[in-house]
């Protein structure tokens, strides 16, 4: 059996968006499981470890996990992720952190054994940019850009991405900082009222996101010109502001809904075995398809990781190879029964983050679902990469590491 | 003259066991009856275990984390270990507990007022006797509105007192009422007692130092020492006897002695050690 | 009667006032520091240390260190989590600004800055007090998490805002960073716990300690006596910021390796502490150990057990943990208000009579 | 000018924004005056409130999980949804039997304990209806609504722009909370202040024993108190929950509530509101002015050295009873 | 007693009373609306018993507070051997030698007898801050000094057999005992004990009494002190100041307070013997 453990927090102030992410990352497996047999006549287990998305149950988590000779890891906290990068480097155990965690880990060289393709926050800073200025024509000279961020690691991290891109593209950048956990944000929502920003992006997390796009909707801000980074883009932000919602963006980096053909199997092997995980409740939300998503190409990493090891009980160390090797194409996705539902990723020694690619979703308030509105936009790689060089090379020399890859 | 052997008895305790904190044992079996009517006394030195007793009567031992392990304590004939002290006061037992005790936030009136929560006969009474309690203690009168936590330790004694009055109760356990009062207000904390015993046939259960005046007033009176009781009898028995006379009095054969010339005494062991 | 005292006679103040009184005790401390530093480093493995004993002996520095402050000086605080935080970065800068001076001169002069820093926050305790108190301790939480939150300066302009351990060595064993062994870490950690206990100790049986007592019990009657209260409650501060320093200090370093100010050192933190030293025991050195075990164990075993070895679902577990919990904090404090440390003294009370009860 | 109109808004927004933080308050200020408890919990309470309104309202089952999991059921909803009135009716009436739990199961026995004990109680309590609250609802987020008008208020905006040229925001939420806010201290004041109960309930405050000793029932006392606090956390969560949505973080208005108890005092219902407007308009100036000076999201450490800076000059808040000091 | 003189009297009993040591000058002092002190004058001498009495709430107690520096009069001034005392601390206050006792106990109730009558010995504890944290060298030695201190007076007051007890759970009289230690601890020249004997019956008032006596022979300690026992104050006192609401009504030797008229009035009640 091979083990690919579950870091799900189902309590705690996150748990509202913790639960269906952990549903769908579990679903997919038994999936698998059931209908398969596992991967090349290995069945997954997955274990679940309970981390209250807090950094210390985060550590608890790992060390009784790894007793387990975990294959990848994927903790859904920034936090628990940094955290977790020295620990695994040593150890030798992947980590995988799709959409959140360490940027620069997407340089290979230098974070060995991190992967967060197919997209991090800075690309998602660039994307976002992206589809404002195809909004625009092209042209942001003179506009004004609001950055609403949840006041910790993760809400600062575009910060460095968007004041680049604002000179870049001659935009003013404003920085409206929530602490956590963002329950009043009166004073953020009355200066957008004010200096009338053309478009606002968010980073938020949990209640933040509920409550900012309350807010935008009470001051009446133009909801499409409001986009949300990935994670403050699930059902959960948008149903507490009812119809007001209507037209709020956000960005994703895989397809919505339950109209594909994966639900089918979904259906049959899991849900009416009884075997769907938590409440089963969770199926075709955002977080959920974003679970398995994350599920699907751990998945497709063990297959190439057996692949090229040559048996199907792969070590951690084969799992890396097999990441690095990754290529999950267009087509392979149709064939998972996902088409079209996420970018093509390719991964290599070097690149451990892909392609960066990300499309924007809409909100329909009256029908309750969230529908795309973009095809998949490439990050600006010109001002991206130099920024991963610097700040992985920062690491590499405080961690006293040398490039690989050579 | 009050004959407490013709009285019927209101309260009975019966060799009652008190440990406090699971180990430390206090009260080693104290029995006691208080007739209805009466003021009986409850003497004894520094940690005899009065506190103790009028605590286990009123139920208030809880709190202190001490329990009544062995005996009984009726009322009227009712078992009442097991009521609460909100019931007991219901049924016409009230306690001053020693240390004042007063609400420090609340005025001296509202403290006043509280003793009168459970009463249900109407604000124009409760007001009466509001008056009647001014009366007894004019000086409260004077502090009514300040908070208690301000007046000094005899308003505050007093203040206690007051409290009780108004609860209009058939019986009243008094811990050391005359502590820290001056000497004309304990003699005339006393007449009050002695007032409101015969006029209103209160019964009064009373934790005294002040064995001299307790004696006085008193029909009866329990000696404890140790957490037994080592004495009983009629006051005027036990003002009479040498030994009370000697330890508790503070008398020699020639009358008072000087508290100067104690210097000069060497202490006898104690009689009952 | 296995335990006893009779025939443990003391023949001068000295042996009289020393930390175990009764031989037996003193045997059992012993016997817990042998298994401590001779056993459990050969024995230990990354999970106990990393999850159990690592976490725990940190905690233990804290709660003592509020201990001193709360349970002895009687000043409630609620910035355990922001002195912490001063710990933790002023090590963390220490380590990357002087790679070459010793982690162990870092840690210690983290907890001096904190004792500075702690000092200054607990001016006010002089005009204000009881629950009200722990509005200025509450402003140096929410002001220090904000100031290392926001001052680039103090993560070393990282572009996250995450602080990273390098690896430090002691005697050449590393004891920070991905390097560091279980029993490099857990030693570490030992070595400050053990010492800095026997200070608290020591402090609170001098002249000093009697200070901080003298006004945690009633503070008027203190200063009649002439204790001045000012110096009182600041030194109390100040020793109680110092060894919350120094648990901030390993928290950061040994401990969690990498931490963000908010999510590691938020108020949770600070509530977690208080709870610590109310469940061991108020002015309790040993109280100190016994809530950061009871608070750091109970959750670890409950898990354990629950999905471990019942197989629930985890959320179901967590959720019920988060009871269990509760109610247990919630019995033993009926059954013992004044925390663990008496209900180990009570229990020993009882020993001493047994079999005779009274 | 212009300046000056904004910073009208912000006070204005402030003042509202007070009065929220005042409705947490008060729920604190309640079980302080009863039992000198510090009610920890309080915040949990707020939450569990919600949870149980949403809950009633949708029908849920309660504990569907755990009776899921054990049974290999699969309940979720009875299929009815019950009308708000009705819905908030039930849940007081689920926070009166929760008053009555804890008094039996905690606070009976704690009686005569010093404050910190009592505090740590608390703690219990709010890590076990947390847990509860869990463990019967669900910890997923959920939309509260009982029908309360949210968003901009455009008769003041029309107003306002008429007369500033500046359409002033005012949410109507918060014109609803400061009603209901205003009702609600006006009848506690009253209650408190001119009511036996309310006399007992602060002898209680004072001294468990002499309460007891007196013929105070504080069984009856906490259970009323601990009732009405209840109920103010229901209103509290009804209208925190409607903004944000029902979930965990509910429970964690409480810290916001925390500086302006003590700046209120701990003891005192209109200090409550009073704290709360001050509280509520100084933060959002700070933020407003000097805010964008050093970054932003002050507003958290703000509202502590504000009421630390009252709390020099006046030790026991604004309106807290004088702290007694005496040998 | 013998002509009063600059440099002191001589008692009946023939102690040498020395010179003023302390002289409260036209105090006023008062408490918002209430005066609890108008305009009184008096003196302590080295070496004397001095008694303040008077009914309750006449401000006795907020006369030792103003001595001891905890209440600031509005008028009049505190003339400390000779010299005005400036507005000083408390804890200031007691570094000058001036220890005392309060009427509602003031223990340290979380810690035990003996750190209690520690406390009382802070300000001859000199040790540094590191030698106290290593426990070594100064710290330990004058811990152990101290302590042997401390140990003397427990022998003299006979509570050897509660040193290790916590004050908290012992009975009233105790309590005061070991607030006396605490305050001979500091080895006051001038010691104020504020109702040393309420709540005591006569044998330990007798004691307390000894105590006192020997204190105020053995290290010529002064003492001023408040009582409502008459027996004590009369037999004790060298000089009574009698206060009533705030004025002094007489001051003098007992015979002569106990023949004042005014003094009866207001205060005994009846002429005591
Ligand atoms: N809460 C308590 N915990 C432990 N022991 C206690 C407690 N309360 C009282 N005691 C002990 O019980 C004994 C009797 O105390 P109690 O207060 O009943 O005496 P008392 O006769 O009222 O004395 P006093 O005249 O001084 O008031 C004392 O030895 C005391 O130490
Ligand atoms: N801090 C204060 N604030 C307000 N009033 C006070 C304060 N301290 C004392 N008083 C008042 O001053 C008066 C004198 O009080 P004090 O305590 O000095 O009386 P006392 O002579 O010691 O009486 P007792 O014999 O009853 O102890 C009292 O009426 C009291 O209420
Ligand atoms: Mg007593
Ligand atoms: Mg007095």
């Amino acid at each position: 059996d091979l083990i690919v453990p579950n870091m799900s927090y189902r309590t705690g102030p996150y748990a509202a968006n913790g639960i269906p992410y952990a549903d769908g990352f579990a679903d997919y497996f038994t999936l698998l499981n059931e209908r398969d047999g596992g991967i090349g006549g290995q069945r997954i287990q997955v274990p679940e470890c309970e981390t209250a998305y807090n950094t210390e149950k985060g550590v608890e988590c790992y060390e009784s996990l790894r007793t387990q000779n975990p294959l990848v890891l994927n903790p859904l906290s920034t936090g628990i992720t940094y955290q977790l990068i020295p620990r695994i480097t040593q150890d030798g155990i992947p980590l995988y952190t799709p959409g959140y965690g360490r940027t620069s880990a997407k340089d290979g060289s230098v974070f060995e054994w991190v992967f967060n393709a197919p997209a991090n926050y800075w690309d998602g800073a660039s994307v976002a940019v992206k589809h404002i200025l195809d909004q625009e024509g092209g042209d942001l000279s003179g506009k004004k850009i609001a950055l609403v961020y949840h006041n910790s690691a993760y809400g600062k991290e575009p910060i460095r991405t968007l004041e680049e891109l604002s000179e870049k593209h001659g935009f003013e950048l404003s920085l409206l900082p929530v602490d956590a956990p963002g329950q009043e944000q009166k004073s953020q929502w009355l200066q957008i009222r004010r200096d009338r920003p053309d478009y606002v992006i968010m980073y938020a997390w949990g209640v933040m996101n509920q409550v900012a796009i309350q807010e935008a909707v009470n001051i009446r801000f133009p909801m499409d010109k409001f986009i949300g980074i990935w994670w403050s883009g699930s059902e959960n932000d948008v149903r507490a502001a009812g119809a007001g919602a209507e037209g709020y963006k956000a960005l994703t980096f895989h397809g919505v809904g339950r109209d594909y053909p994966l639900y089918e199997d979904l259906q049959t092997h899991v849900y009416d075995k009884g075997l769907a995980a938590g409440a089963g409740d969770q199926a075709g939300s955002v977080l959920y398809s974003r679970g398995a998503y994350a599920a699907l190409v751990i998945a497709e990493a063990i297959a190439k990781a057996q692949e090229l090891a040559g048996t199907p009980e792969i070590t951690p160390a084969q799992m890396r190879d097999g990441f690095e090797a990754l290529d999950i194409t267009a087509e392979r996705m149709a064939e998972l029964g996902l088409p079209d539902f996420g970018a093509p990723i390719a991964l290599s020694c070097q690149n451990h983050g892909g392609d960066g690619l990300a499309r924007v979703q809409q909100w329909n308030a009256a029908e309750g679902t969230w529908s795309l509105i973009t095809d998949f936009i490439e990050p600006d790689a010109e001002i991206l990469d130099p920024l991963i060089k610097e700040d992985s090379a920062a690491y590499a020399a405080e961690a006293g590491l040398t490039a690989r890859c050579n | 003259m009050f004959d407490t052997r013709t009285q019927e008895t209101l309260l009975d305790v019966n060799n009652i066991e008190v440990i406090y904190n699971h180990v430390i044992l206090v009260l080693k079996g104290v029995s006691l009856t208080v007739p209805k009517g009466g003021i009986t006394a409850l003497l004894g030195g520094n940690g005899a275990g009065k506190t103790t007793t009028l605590k286990a009567i009123s139920n208030l031992l809880a709190s202190e984390r001490g329990e009544v392990t062995k005996g009984s304590i009726t009322y009227q004939g009712d078992d009442i270990t097991a009521l609460d002290p909100a019931a007991l006061v219901r049924r016409g037992v009230i306690q001053v507990m020693e240390g004042r005790h007063c609400f420090e936030h609340l005025t001296v009136e509202e403290n006043l007022l509280t003793g009168a929560y459970t009463r249900r006969d109407g604000s124009a009474a409760i007001k009466r006797d509001l008056e009647m309690v001014y009366d007894y203690f004019p000086r409260l009168r004077e502090r009514r509105k300040s908070q208690a936590g301000y007046t000094s330790g005899g308003e505050q004694q007093m203040t206690a007192m007051g409290r009780a009055l108004m609860s209009r109760p058939q019986m009243i356990l008094l811990d050391e009422p005359s502590m820290g009062l001056a000497p004309q207000l304990v003699e005339q904390i006393f007449q009050i007692v002695k007032a409101v015993n015969e006029g209103e046939g209160v019964t009064f259960l009373l934790a005294e130092q002040n064995t001299n005046v307790a004696l006085r007033y008193a029909h009866q009176g329990y000696i404890l020492e140790n957490g037994r009781v080592v004495m009983e009898g009629p006051a005027a028995q036990l003002r009479e006897n040498p030994d009370v006379k000697e330890f508790y009095l503070g008398m020699s054969d020639e009358g008072r002695k000087s508290f100067r010339e104690v210097r000069s005494y060497r202490r006898r062991k104690r009689w009952l050690a | 009667m296995i335990y006893r005292e009779a025939g443990d006679f003391k023949t001068s103040y000295r042996d009289d006032s020393q930390t175990f009184p009764i031989r037996l005790d003193r045997w059992g401390y012993y016997a817990i520091l042998a298994v401590a530093f001779g056993i459990i480093p050969f024995v230990i493995n990354d999970y106990w240390a990393n999850a159990v004993l690592v976490p725990f002996l940190i905690y233990a520095i804290a709660a003592l260190g509020l201990n001193v402050l709360t349970g002895y000086a009687g000043q409630v605080s609620l910035g355990t989590g922001g002195f912490m935080a001063v710990g933790a970065y002023a090590v963390y800068k220490l380590m990357t600004a002087f790679p070459d001076v010793s982690i162990v001169i870092h840690i210690l002069l983290a907890g001096g800055i904190t004792a500075g820093v702690g000092v200054l926050f607990g001016l006010p305790s002089l005009r204000i007090k009881g629950f009200y108190l722990a509005v200025a301790t509450l402003a140096a939480q929410f002001f220090l998490v904000w100031l290392f939150n926001k001052v680039p300066w103090f993560y070393n302009y990282s572009a996250s805002g995450q602080i990273t351990a390098p690896t430090r060595t002691v005697f050449d064993q590393a004891v920070t960073g991905p390097a560091a062994t279980a029993p490099a870490k857990y030693l570490i950690c030992l070595v400050f716990a053990f010492v800095l206990a026997w200070v608290a100790r020591n402090l609170t049986r001098g002249s000093l300690g009697r200070k901080w007592m003298a006004i945690r019990d009633m503070d008027i009657a203190a200063e009649i006596i002439g204790v001045n209260p000012l110096r009182a409650k600041l030194s109390a501060f100040a020793v109680s910021s110092f060894f919350i320093g120094i648990a901030g200090a390993l928290l950061f370093a040994v401990y969690l390796g990498a931490a963000e100010v908010g999510e590691a050192f938020g108020i949770n933190k600070s509530f977690l502490v208080l709870f610590m030293i109310i469940i061991g025991g108020l002015g309790s050195i040993f109280g100190s150990f016994a809530g950061a075990a009871f608070l750091v164990l109970l959750p670890v075993l409950l898990k354990n057990f629950l999905v471990g070895n019942m197989g629930w679902p985890t959320d179901l577990a967590a959720h019920i943990e988060l009871m269990i919990v509760g109610a247990l904090i919630v019995t033993f404090l009926i059954v013992e208000p004044h925390g663990l440390a008496r209900l180990w003294r009570l229990a020993k009370d009882k020993l001493r009579l047994w079999p005779f009860p009274h | 000018m212009d300046q000056l109109i904004f910073a009208a808004e912000v006070v204005l927004n402030g003042l509202m924004t007070g009065v929220m933080y005042a409705l947490v308050a008060l729920g604190f200020v309640l079980i302080f005056k009863a039992s000198g408890v510090f009610n920890y919990a309080q915040g949990v309470l707020a939450l569990f409130a919600a949870l149980t309104l949403v809950g009633i309202q949708n029908g849920q089952v309660p504990f569907a999980h755990l009776i899921n999991a054990a049974f290999g059921t699969q309940l979720h909803h009875f299929g009815w949804t019950v009308p708000a009135v009705l819905a908030v009716a039930l849940t007081a009436l689920v926070m009166v039997g929760l008053a009555f739990l804890i008094e039996k199961l905690v606070l009976q026995h704690l009686v005569g304990q010093e404050p910190i004990i009592l505090f740590m109680a608390t703690i219990g309590l709010a890590y076990f209806l947390e847990g509860l609250g869990d463990v019967m609802w669900g910890a997923d987020i959920k939309t509260l609504d009982v029908g309360l008008p949210q968003g901009i208020s455009d008769g003041i905006e029309a107003v306002t722009a008429q007369w500033f040229g500046y359409g002033f925001f005012i949410d109507r939420l918060d014109l609803w909370a400061t009603l209901i806010a205003a009702i609600l201290v006006a009848a506690l004041v009253a209650f408190a202040q001119y009511t036996k109960q309310g006399r007992a309930m602060r002898a209680v405050a004072d001294d468990h024993q002499a309460a007891m000793s007196v013929g105070i029932s504080l069984r009856f006392i906490w259970v009323m108190v601990w009732s009405i606090a209840g109920f103010v956390a229901l209103v509290a969560g009804i209208m925190w929950g409607t903004k944000s949505g029902v979930q965990f973080s509910l429970s964690l208005i409480a810290l916001k509530a925390l500086p302006v108890l003590m700046l209120g005092g701990f003891t005192s219902i209109p200090g409550a509101i009073v704290g709360g407007l001050i509280i509520g308009v100084g933060e959002k100036l700070f933020e407003f002015t000097i805010g964008p000076m050093v970054g932003g999201a002050t507003e958290n450490w703000f509202a502590y050295v504000l009421a630390l800076i009252f709390l020099v000059f006046r030790p026991q808040g604004l309106f807290g009873e004088r702290i007694i000091e005496r040998v | 007693m013998n002509a009063m003189t600059q440099d002191g009297y001589v008692t009946a009993d023939g102690r040498q009373i020395g010179p003023v040591v302390m002289e409260l000058r036209n105090i006023t002092l008062r408490f918002g609306g209430v005066t609890a002190i108008k305009d009184i004058s008096f003196d302590i001498r080295q070496g004397e018993i001095r008694a303040i009495i008077g009914p309750n709430g006449a401000g006795k107690s907020s006369m030792l507070n103003i001595i001891s520096g905890f209440y600031n009069p509005q008028e009049g001034q505190v003339i400390f051997k000779g010299q005005p005392r400036p507005a000083m601390k408390p804890y200031q206050v007691a570094r000058l030698g001036i220890a005392r006792t309060f009427q509602n106990i003031a223990l340290f109730d979380g810690m035990s007898v003996l750190d209690n009558i520690m406390t009382g010995r802070l300000n001859k504890m000199k040790a540094g801050f590191l030698s106290q944290a290593l426990w070594w060298g100064a710290a330990e030695r004058e811990e152990n000094e101290n302590r042997a201190v401390v140990e003397r007076i427990i022998d003299f007051l006979e509570i050897q057999n509660i040193r290790k007890t916590p004050v908290g759970r012992l009975p009233y009289g105790l309590k005061k005992r070991v607030e006396l230690a605490r305050a001979l601890a500091a080895e006051p020249n001038l010691l104020l004990l504020d109702e040393p004997m309420a709540g005591m019956n006569v044998e330990e008032k007798e004691d307390m009494s000894r105590f006192i006596l020997s204190v105020n022979d053995e290290f010529g300690t002064t003492i001023c002190l408040i009582e409502h026992d008459m027996g004590v104050v009369m037999d004790l006192s060298d000089r009574v100041v009698v206060m009533d609401y705030g004025k002094k009504i007489g001051d003098g030797t007992p015979a002569e307070v106990r023949s004042n008229q005014a003094v009866i009035d207001a205060y005994l009640g009846v002429a005591h013997d």
